[in-house]
């Protein structure tokens, strides 16, 4: 059988390389390449996509071949309704962010290369059933992360970088932990993620094990109190950078929690989800007013991004089917959603070369596109149904109420903070009388910019409209994932 | 059946979808939107009477109307099926057919009112986004689906109030309207999550069935519905979230007509029909209705006494007129409150358009400043009054059956304070309908025609829309061809020649006939509308109910009668003949005067709880994410590198140090091992 | 006075004579007569392998180390020290903690050579080099290549390095 | 014919016979152990009188060949056809005073004559002068000399350190820049016969060429080994540490009487002993030419000479092939000497080895 | 009787020895001819292990794997030294000195 799993996740490593190997100077041939590389991962996505069978819950296209048998190690991939999803998404980001960055003059070789190394880890990430693999493409994906933003981003790059570099690696070291943890204190002494579901473990054990790899996972959601790299890292990255770091970086840690923590431990996740629900609460409403008061586009933005995944914590705490496919489904809403408002504030900015809010104002007459996407993504991201935002948020609610009522009460309250600070954003920056100097500004034009943010906005109303294109995937796997046969035998 | 209903909420989103994706000229957008809407409000004809057939049957067959549903799903997760669908019964019925007339009537009337504006094409989208919006919620079969539509209608009243984004107020007041009602939908939401918590299902008739087979009731249904009521709270406008609705005037008129009068805001009064049998299940929140209808009743009335804007006169009376329908339904008459939002419908829709009217033809919407245009504008000037008299509830216009059948009802539930309230809410709705009316269009013009000053680098473009003044950049006056100002709309040429500039008072003239005549026809149902719901020949409410309605009440009609005509009695004496000074009135109760122009501080108080309150807590937590949990951050960094410059005295440089270092640690650590290991 | 005991004999004379070698090689003044101690050493680490049975091994410490590394180290002695003062090969500050660590060393690798048992009884097949040859090129071709690549990388860099720019 | 064997078998292994003998003799009123050491003494005793009988005829030798090259007659007054002229060398260097110089490093000036003598002598461990007359019939026989001969290299460098001359210390590592650099191709050289024979054992190198010398299949290789084995000898045309001209006489230039002769018995030691490692690998060690060509055609033909009889013979031809180069060569420079060991040898080595190895799989594969 | 213990005991003396001399000494040619003794001390080990150590089935060669292992350290060592001897030439060349005090690079 054609290796079609690896093949997404290598070729655009391969692009890379190729484009490591064309000459600096030859810029169109770079962009070519990357165009080239990543549309193809995104066409082979595609492919997995609708070769996917829906109604199975196990693990597709799995690819498996020995790596460290003393240790149990393989190279272990495998597409099921939780990871398809996110392929495709980061196939599809990775791509347009591509687009988006056709005019980088600084360095375009480093730059797309580094982004398909990127590429290749978050897919790996997503495609791993080994957790080793799986760990080690985690780290794989810093490097060209920390690499992109320190050099192509704003004025406090490095700091943002290493901070952001640092603090994942914090986590994913406690990670490490407790993976080995669960290696070693596990019934089955195994790094296979799918065989990790079935192994007893001893409960204090596995307690500690999860808040280890929680932790892990907590960093890169973000959840608060671990949010505060991300404000940062958003402001000073890139726009395709931003995008592919809200839009896809973010999902591995709720990808992981739903792999690990609710795949592995389910039983731990339950004796504790009043306190994670409660986490999730507070970056709901934290996020949400912080980023009320936020001065900068792209925090404010950033910030958001820590409220929205706060929905993801709280239907991951809830931990029934509904809340976890709620969660899932709003990680992928929140990719396409954020990925788009980022490169919305890129755009802005690349016309204003500001992003202050309080600077801006009345840009609608003279942006009639990018303002009509703009509100099109404000309201997506506050959850307007009939967008995709309103999926996920509704489906975490829904799940999320049986069991955790008092807690989703307090979180639908971030839909409002959310719809107050996401309107005021866009009257202070498009509405109110027209700012002369903005005068000479011109609307999205150049088909690089077009490309990506109508393609991205079709993509929120399409799955706004027709969800089940998403749910029939995460339906498959998903709400499946906490009832490991320990939970079971745990009540 | 089905397809029909699928046919009247789907035309509309056709219309939305040609328009934003083909782009047409200006003016065959609202052709579209026209055709599309035109389209509905045959089929809802078709449905309507469609309904009357099946419900006379089964009435014949002493039976419950059986209702026509059709269901699609639409996505499953977890273990629940999400569908959408379209459902009618005569409730549905009956508002498809007030919501098409209406949006019909404002579509037409709006291609004359809208001509010219460079948005006149988003104008329609919105309009046809905002139609199709408002016959989902009409036809949802279930909470879900309401929920949708709902959110839906309230962002296109989001984009319709803030349709002239470049005025801070219209930015302003679309943001408040949409925040407010959200307030609102939030308890809505977690009314529905409570019930599908209890009942695994957000089906309306499924919902009816729990409570019937008494799964569902007691405290937790009383609660699930009150919340669901702040839904309607929010978007009907009533205390204490009413206050978004006068804000919305900011939009055009016509929408002000068509969403914040007629249909949208009548919503919330739909909700709590649709969901009526379970209401009646739980009677605390019935009466929760009742008594937040009543009371926001009375007290919108008592700021629509002292408005000086023509537009928020008419918005604290819609306000008020809701507070009517939530009383009637929150005594138990669903008829009741069905019927006074069927006549205000039309009612309203057509004071809305008539004073669209005035401000489209005097460019001026402060009563103060009008004056004496019943001279130029005569059929404004009518059907405003036909309006205002059915609103004051003069027999026998319709307002005053409908609103009588709501005071009747109230009377029946023996709450004499509700009553009262009632009462002194007709009385005071004559008296400002009254002042309103001889304000605008009786004695003489008393404000100027100046064009309110502009930013600089943008001219003024010679448009009939005083309120909207089109702005376009110096240098390319067309923009992106956005709706090209010289593109006039039909019939709006009309007139147009000399309306600025002249003298006070001479430029004002009768607005053309694109927007006259769906005044006139409006004014027809306004009158008559009341006599399908005679007391004793009540045919609406049978409709509704298969059966029929209590019987009037003298005493009831009598005081109300009487307190109308004491209104505008009071009214014309203060405005017309000028018996009793407005001055003096205004003298003798300055406190209360005061505090109703500060409409109650309400507006500040909540202004004050989000600009103060919560930014000011925003502003904390940031502050506090900044110093606090950053800081936490970087002080560990900051230990980590202090501790890493302590320890930067032990690289000496000099390898035999480090390897000395390293064989000290092994020799420790293979100790230690044995030690541990006891071997 | 069997075949074992002419195997004490050697062992202890080589033993001994192998401590003292080292203990000069650390101990004597002159850096050069430390190199020499080393040759010393490295012959009689031969003599070792020859009683351990591994004639190979013996040929091939002979060859490399005191044909090829103690002539490196003579002559980067010969190249970079012309002195012939009887202090060029001193201690450094830290030699008494050298020296505890080293004791400690001894001590911990003592205790723990006590405390188990030890097999005996092995037996070097008569053919051993050929089959030290089949594994070389056997199951350890991997290694040997790698080796081989080493000294290759090693060579070269050695020569890049010394080479006077 | 028995008796004719008996004769034929004593005389081939006289020594081996003489050593048996003498043990069971002293077994008889001796204790083991002291039978054993006995025995070593002796048979130490025995190979240093013929070690320096063997040197001293190669010193003659070497004087009266090279002074007929050059048309002269060379020392002919000791004795007859001056024969006695080494004892009277040697008498002559061990009545010299040993001096050491005042600055020089007296123990490693001392060791170092020592460091050079004992390898020279212990190579001789591994030569066979017949099937049963090698002193030690090591398994990688050829290794330990090489292993062996790498030795003298660090004796090079004390005697050159250890004078505290310049001359000296240049001299000595001069020779063993030299010395190691063509121990390389050295190496590889031997590593093709080795190959072939499928043993790194003299004796085992020696009856893999019954058949055919080895000289026949691997000329490339002798030649090699000759030439670096030339070079490592220190002698013309690849005497560079002493020329004269440059470093007045290299690394023994302080050296004097018995020290002096020490250096010149070791050279020439060495010298005989790759004479005779290189017959042992490439003519047939001890083995007759004539038994071998009569093996040929079928003939048994008689060996005509007991084995270290023929041994010696083929050890002395080409022994005399240095005398022959030394006088024929001039010497070669610094440059021309490095470049011959990496750009000429070492690259025929390796060509050798890889057809060599070629060769066998090709005679394997055909073979079976 | 000579037993394995007897080269292990060896093997730790002369690795003491030349770990003393690697962590004492203040010549850096002084300092690798101690690890060379350490190298050194490690091989008698393998080769002593090589010598003593049962066979164990289904293993044709062995413990011979301890020679193998040997001479693996032994070509990694040649290797180093060159390397090691080369650098302290470049370190001499730049410093006249082999003192390993006088080579502090890595001083913060």
């Amino acid at each position: 059988m054609f290796p079609l799993l690896s093949a997404i996740i290598f070729l655009p490593v391969l692009g890379a390389v190729l484009i490591a190997l064309t000459p600096r100077a030859r810029v169109t041939l770079i962009r070519a390449l990357a165009f080239v590389f990543s549309g193809a991962a995104l066409a082979l996505a595609l492919a997995l996509f609708a070769g996917f069978s829906r109604n199975v819950a196990t693990p597709q296209y799995v690819e498996r071949a020995a790596w460290i048998p003393q240790l149990g190690i393989s190279y272990f991939l495998g597409v099921d309704g939780l990871s398809l999803p996110f392929i495709v998404l980061t196939a599809m980001l990775t791509f347009l962010a591509v687009i988006a960055s056709w005019h980088i003059e600084l360095r375009p070789k480093e730059y797309f290369a580094l982004m398909l190394v990127l590429e290749t880890g978050v897919l790996g990430v997503f495609s791993s059933l080994d957790f080793l693999l799986f760990f080690l493409f985690w780290e794989v994906e810093l490097i060209p992360m920390y690499l992109l933003i320190g050099t192509w981003g704003g004025p406090r790059r490095e700091y943002a970088a290493i901070k952001f570099v640092i603090y994942t690696l914090a986590g994913s070291a406690l990670m490490l932990v407790g993976i080995l943890t669960l290696y070693f204190f596990g019934s089955a002494h195994t790094f296979d993620m799918l065989a990790l579901r079935q192994q007893g473990i001893d409960p204090v054990v596995a307690t500690f094990a999860f808040f280890l790899v929680f932790f892990g996972f907590a960093v890169k959601l973000p959840s608060f109190p671990f949010h505060t790299w991300l404000p940062d890292a958003h402001v000073e990255a890139p726009t395709a950078v931003s995008v592919l770091l809200a839009g896809v970086l973010l999902k591995m840690g709720g990808y992981g929690m739903l792999r690990v923590n609710v795949g592995m431990m389910p039983d731990v996740l339950a004796a504790n989800a009043p306190f994670i629900g409660a986490l999730a609460v507070v970056s709901i409403l934290y996020g949400a007013a912080v980023s009320t008061v936020q001065h900068d586009l792209k925090s404010l933005v950033a910030y958001s991004s820590v409220s929205h995944m706060g929905y993801v914590l709280l239907g991951i705490a809830a931990l029934t089917p509904g809340s976890l496919g709620g969660a899932a489904v709003q990680m992928f809403t929140h990719g396409l959603i954020t990925g788009l408002l980022f490169l919305l504030v890129g755009v802005v900015y690349e016309r204003t070369h500001t992003r202050i809010i309080a600077s801006m104002g009345g840009l609608a007459p003279r942006m009639p596109l990018i303002a009509t996407i703009f509100v099109i993504a404000g309201l997506a991201s506050l959850g307007l149904p009939a967008t995709a935002g309103f999926i996920g948020e509704f489906a975490v609610f829904v799940g999320a109420y049986p069991s955790l009522p008092w807690l989703t009460i307090v979180a639908i309250f971030g839909v409002v903070a959310t719809a107050g600070y996401i309107l005021w954003m866009l009257q202070r920056v498009f509405f109110g009388p027209p700012n002369p100097r903005w005068a000479a500004l011109t609307d999205a034009n150049r088909w690089f910019e077009v490309a990506p943010l109508v393609t991205l906005a079709a993509l929120v109303l399409v799955v706004g409209i027709v969800p089940s294109l998403l749910t029939d995937i995460i339906q498959a796997s998903v709400p499946g994932l906490a009832s490991s046969p320990l939970l079971t035998a745990a009540r | 059946m089905p397809s029909t209903l699928w046919l009247i909420l789907l035309l509309p989103v056709v219309s939305l979808a040609l328009i934003t994706l083909l782009r047409p000229a200006p003016r065959w957008s609202g052709r579209l939107t026209i055709l599309a809407i035109g389209g509905s409000f045959v089929f809802s004809v078709v449905a309507f009477f469609e309904m009357l057939t099946r419900q006379q049957a089964a009435v014949a067959a002493h039976q419950e109307v059986e209702p026509v549903v059709s269901m699609v799903p639409w996505f499953q997760l977890g273990k629940t099926s999400f569908e959408v669908g379209v459902l009618a019964d005569p409730l549905a019925a009956i508002m498809l057919l007030v919501v098409t007339t209406v949006s019909l009537l404002v579509q037409v009337y709006s291609q004359g009112y809208m001509a010219g504006d460079p948005g006149y094409r988003r104008y329609f989208a919105f309009m046809s986004l905002f139609t199709f919006s408002m016959l989902g919620l009409v036809l949802a079969p279930n909470f879900l689906q309401m929920f949708i539509f709902w959110e839906l209608v309230g962002v296109s009243s989001y984009l319709l109030i803030g349709f002239w984004y470049h005025k801070p107020e219209a930015a302003y007041a679309a943001k408040k309207a949409f925040i407010t009602t959200r307030l609102g939908d939030l308890g809505f939401l977690v009314g529905i999550l409570m019930l599908y918590a209890y009942t695994g299902t957000f089906d309306f008739h499924q919902l009816q069935a729990a409570v019937k087979v008494g799964a569902l009731g007691g405290a937790v249904l009383s609660t699930a519905m009150v919340l669901v009521f702040m839904g309607a709270v929010g978007k009907s406008a009533q205390f204490p979230l009413h206050v978004w609705l006068p804000d919305a005037m900011e939009g055009p008129t016509p929408v002000s007509a068509l969403i914040h009068a007629a249909t949208m805001v009548a919503a919330g009064v739909y909700l709590v029909a649709r969901a009526f049998p379970l209401f009646q299940a739980a009677p605390t929140a019935l009466m929760v209705v009742a008594v937040v209808g009543g009371f926001t009743a009375f007290f919108a009335a008592t700021m629509g006494l002292v408005m000086s804007d023509i537009k928020r006169v008419l918005a604290y009376s819609t306000v008020s007129q809701l507070g009517y329908m939530m009383l009637g339904l929150g005594v138990g008459a669903l008829s009741a409150g069905m019927f006074h939002l069927f006549t205000h419908a039309f009612f309203k829709a057509l004071l809305f358009l008539a004073a669209g009217s005035v401000i489209h033809g005097a460019m001026e919407q402060d009563l103060f400043k009008l004056g004496g245009l019943r001279r130029h504008m005569p059929w404004t000037a009518l059907t405003f009054a036909i309006g205002g008299l059915s609103l004051a509830g003069v027999p026998p216009l319709a307002g005053f059956w409908s609103k009588d059948e709501v005071l009747t009802a109230v009377y029946h539930s023996g709450n004499g304070l509700l009553l009262a309230l009632g009462l002194l809410t007709a009385f005071m709705t004559a008296f400002y309908i009254t002042r309103a009316w001889l304000l605008a269009f009786a004695g003489e013009w008393r404000g100027a025609a100046a064009a309110p000053p502009l930013p600089p680098g943008y001219a003024l473009t010679p448009r009939p829309s005083p309120t909207g003044y089109a702005l376009t950049p110096g240098p390319t006056p067309t923009g992106r061809g956005v709706g090209g100002e010289g593109v006039p709309a039909a019939g709006s040429e009309a007139g147009h020649g000399g309306s600025h500039g002249g003298s006070p008072g001479a430029h004002a003239h009768e607005s053309p006939a694109v927007m006259v005549v769906p005044l006139l026809i409006l004014a027809v149902p306004s009158v008559v509308a009341g006599f399908l719901g005679l007391p004793g020949a009540n045919w609406f409410g049978s409709f509704l109910h298969g059966e029929e309605e209590s019987a009037a009440e003298g005493i009831v009609i009598a005081s109300s009668v009487v307190l109308a005509g004491l209104g505008i009695l009071l009214g014309y004496l203060t405005y017309g003949a000028r018996a009793i000074s407005a001055e003096g009135l205004t003298a003798a109760f300055r406190p209360i005067h005061a505090l109703l122009v500060n409409k109650y501080g309400l507006d500040d108080l909540y202004g004050w709880l989000v600009n103060r309150l919560y930014v000011g807590i925003s502003l904390a937590l940031a502050w506090f994410d900044q110093r606090i949990v950053d800081g936490l951050v970087n002080l560990v960094a900051w230990l980590a590198a202090q501790v890493g410059r302590g320890v930067t005295r032990t690289a000496t440089g000099q390898l035999p140090n480090y390897a000395l270092a390293v064989f000290a640690g092994v020799v420790v650590i293979a100790n230690v091992v044995a030690v541990v290991a006891g071997r | 006075m069997n075949a074992d005991s002419y195997v004490a004999i050697a062992f202890w004379i080589l033993a001994i004579g192998m401590v003292l070698a080292a203990y000069a090689v650390v101990a004597l003044p002159r850096i050069i007569h430390s190199a020499l101690a080393l040759v010393l050493f490295f012959f009689q680490i031969a003599g070792l392998y020859v009683l351990l049975r591994a004639e190979f091994i013996a040929a091939v410490q002979v060859i490399i180390y005191v044909g090829a590394v103690t002539v490196l180290f003579l002559f980067a002695i010969m190249l970079t020290n012309r002195s012939y003062a009887p202090d060029s090969n001193p201690a450094n500050r830290q030699w008494i903690a050298a020296g505890v660590v080293s004791l400690g060393l001894l001590g911990t690798l003592l205790a723990t050579l006590g405390r188990q048992t030890w097999p005996t009884g092995g037996q070097v097949p008569a053919n051993a080099t050929v089959l030290l040859g089949q594994l070389m090129l056997g199951p350890f071709i991997l290694p040997f290549e790698i080796a081989a690549i080493l000294l290759l990388v090693a060579m070269v860099g050695a020569i890049v390095i010394a080479r006077e720019s | 014919m028995d008796a004719l064997n008996a004769v034929s078998n004593f005389i081939s292994n006289v020594l081996p016979i003489l050593r048996d003998l003498l043990a069971g003799l002293l077994n008889n009123f001796l204790p083991g152990w002291l039978t054993e050491i006995v025995m070593s003494i002796v048979s130490i005793s025995v190979f240093l009188a013929f070690a320096t009988i063997v040197v001293m005829s190669l010193t003659l030798v070497e004087r009266r060949v090279i002074a007929f090259m050059q048309n002269r007659l060379g020392p002919n007054r000791v004795g007859p056809q001056g024969v006695l002229q080494p004892v009277a060398d040697v008498i002559k260097l061990f009545a010299k005073e040993d001096i050491i110089p005042a600055n020089a490093d007296p123990w490693v000036y001392r060791l170092a004559t020592t460091v050079m003598v004992i390898p020279a002598l212990l190579i001789y461990a591994v030569i066979p002068w017949s099937q049963n007359m090698v002193i030690a019939n090591l398994s990688i026989g050829i290794l330990y000399f090489v292993a062996i001969s790498s030795v003298s290299v660090v004796g090079l460098l004390m005697a050159g350190w250890g004078s505290n001359n310049k001359f000296a210390l240049l001299g000595a590592m001069r020779a063993a820049a030299q010395v190691i650099s063509y121990e390389i191709p050295l190496v590889f050289s031997i590593i093709g016969v080795a190959m072939l024979a499928g043993s790194l054992s003299t004796v085992d190198i020696v009856n893999a060429q019954r058949v055919l010398w080895f000289i026949v299949l691997q000329p490339v290789a002798f030649f090699v080994f000759f030439t670096a084995a030339t070079a490592e000898l220190n002698r013309t045309p690849f005497d560079l540490m002493e020329a004269e001209s440059e470093i007045v006489a290299g690394y023994h230039v302080e050296y004097s009487g018995v020290r002096f002769a020490l250096f010149f018995l070791a050279e020439y030691l060495n010298g005989f002993a790759v004479a005779a490692l290189a017959t042992t690998m490439f003519f047939g060690g001890w083995l007759s030419p004539v038994e071998t060509i009569g093996n040929w055609f079928g003939w048994n033909l008689p060996p005509l000479l007991p084995p270290y009889a023929w041994f010696f013979l083929k050890t002395y031809l080409l022994f005399f092939i240095l005398y022959w180069l030394r006088g024929t060569l001039p010497r070669v420079r610094i440059d021309q000497l490095m470049g011959l060991a990496w750009k000429v040898l070492l690259p025929l080595a390796l060509a050798n080895l890889a057809l060599t190895s070629i060769g066998l799989y090709l005679y394997r594969v055909i073979t079976t | 009787m000579i037993t394995l213990q007897h080269f292990l005991v060896l093997s730790a003396v002369i690795f003491s020895i030349g770990l003393y001399g690697a962590l004492a000494k203040r010549n850096v040619v002084a300092v690798l001819m101690c690890i060379e003794l350490m190298f050194n001390a490690v091989n008698i080990t393998l080769v002593a292990f090589a010598r003593y150590l049962p066979a164990t089935a289904g293993n044709p060669y062995g413990p011979l794997t301890g020679q193998v292992f040997a001479l693996f350290i032994i070509a990694v060592a040649a290797a180093e030294a060159a390397v090691a001897l080369a650098i302290i030439l470049a370190v001499y060349r730049t410093r006249r000195s082999v003192n390993v005090e006088d080579v502090n690079l890595l001083q913060s």
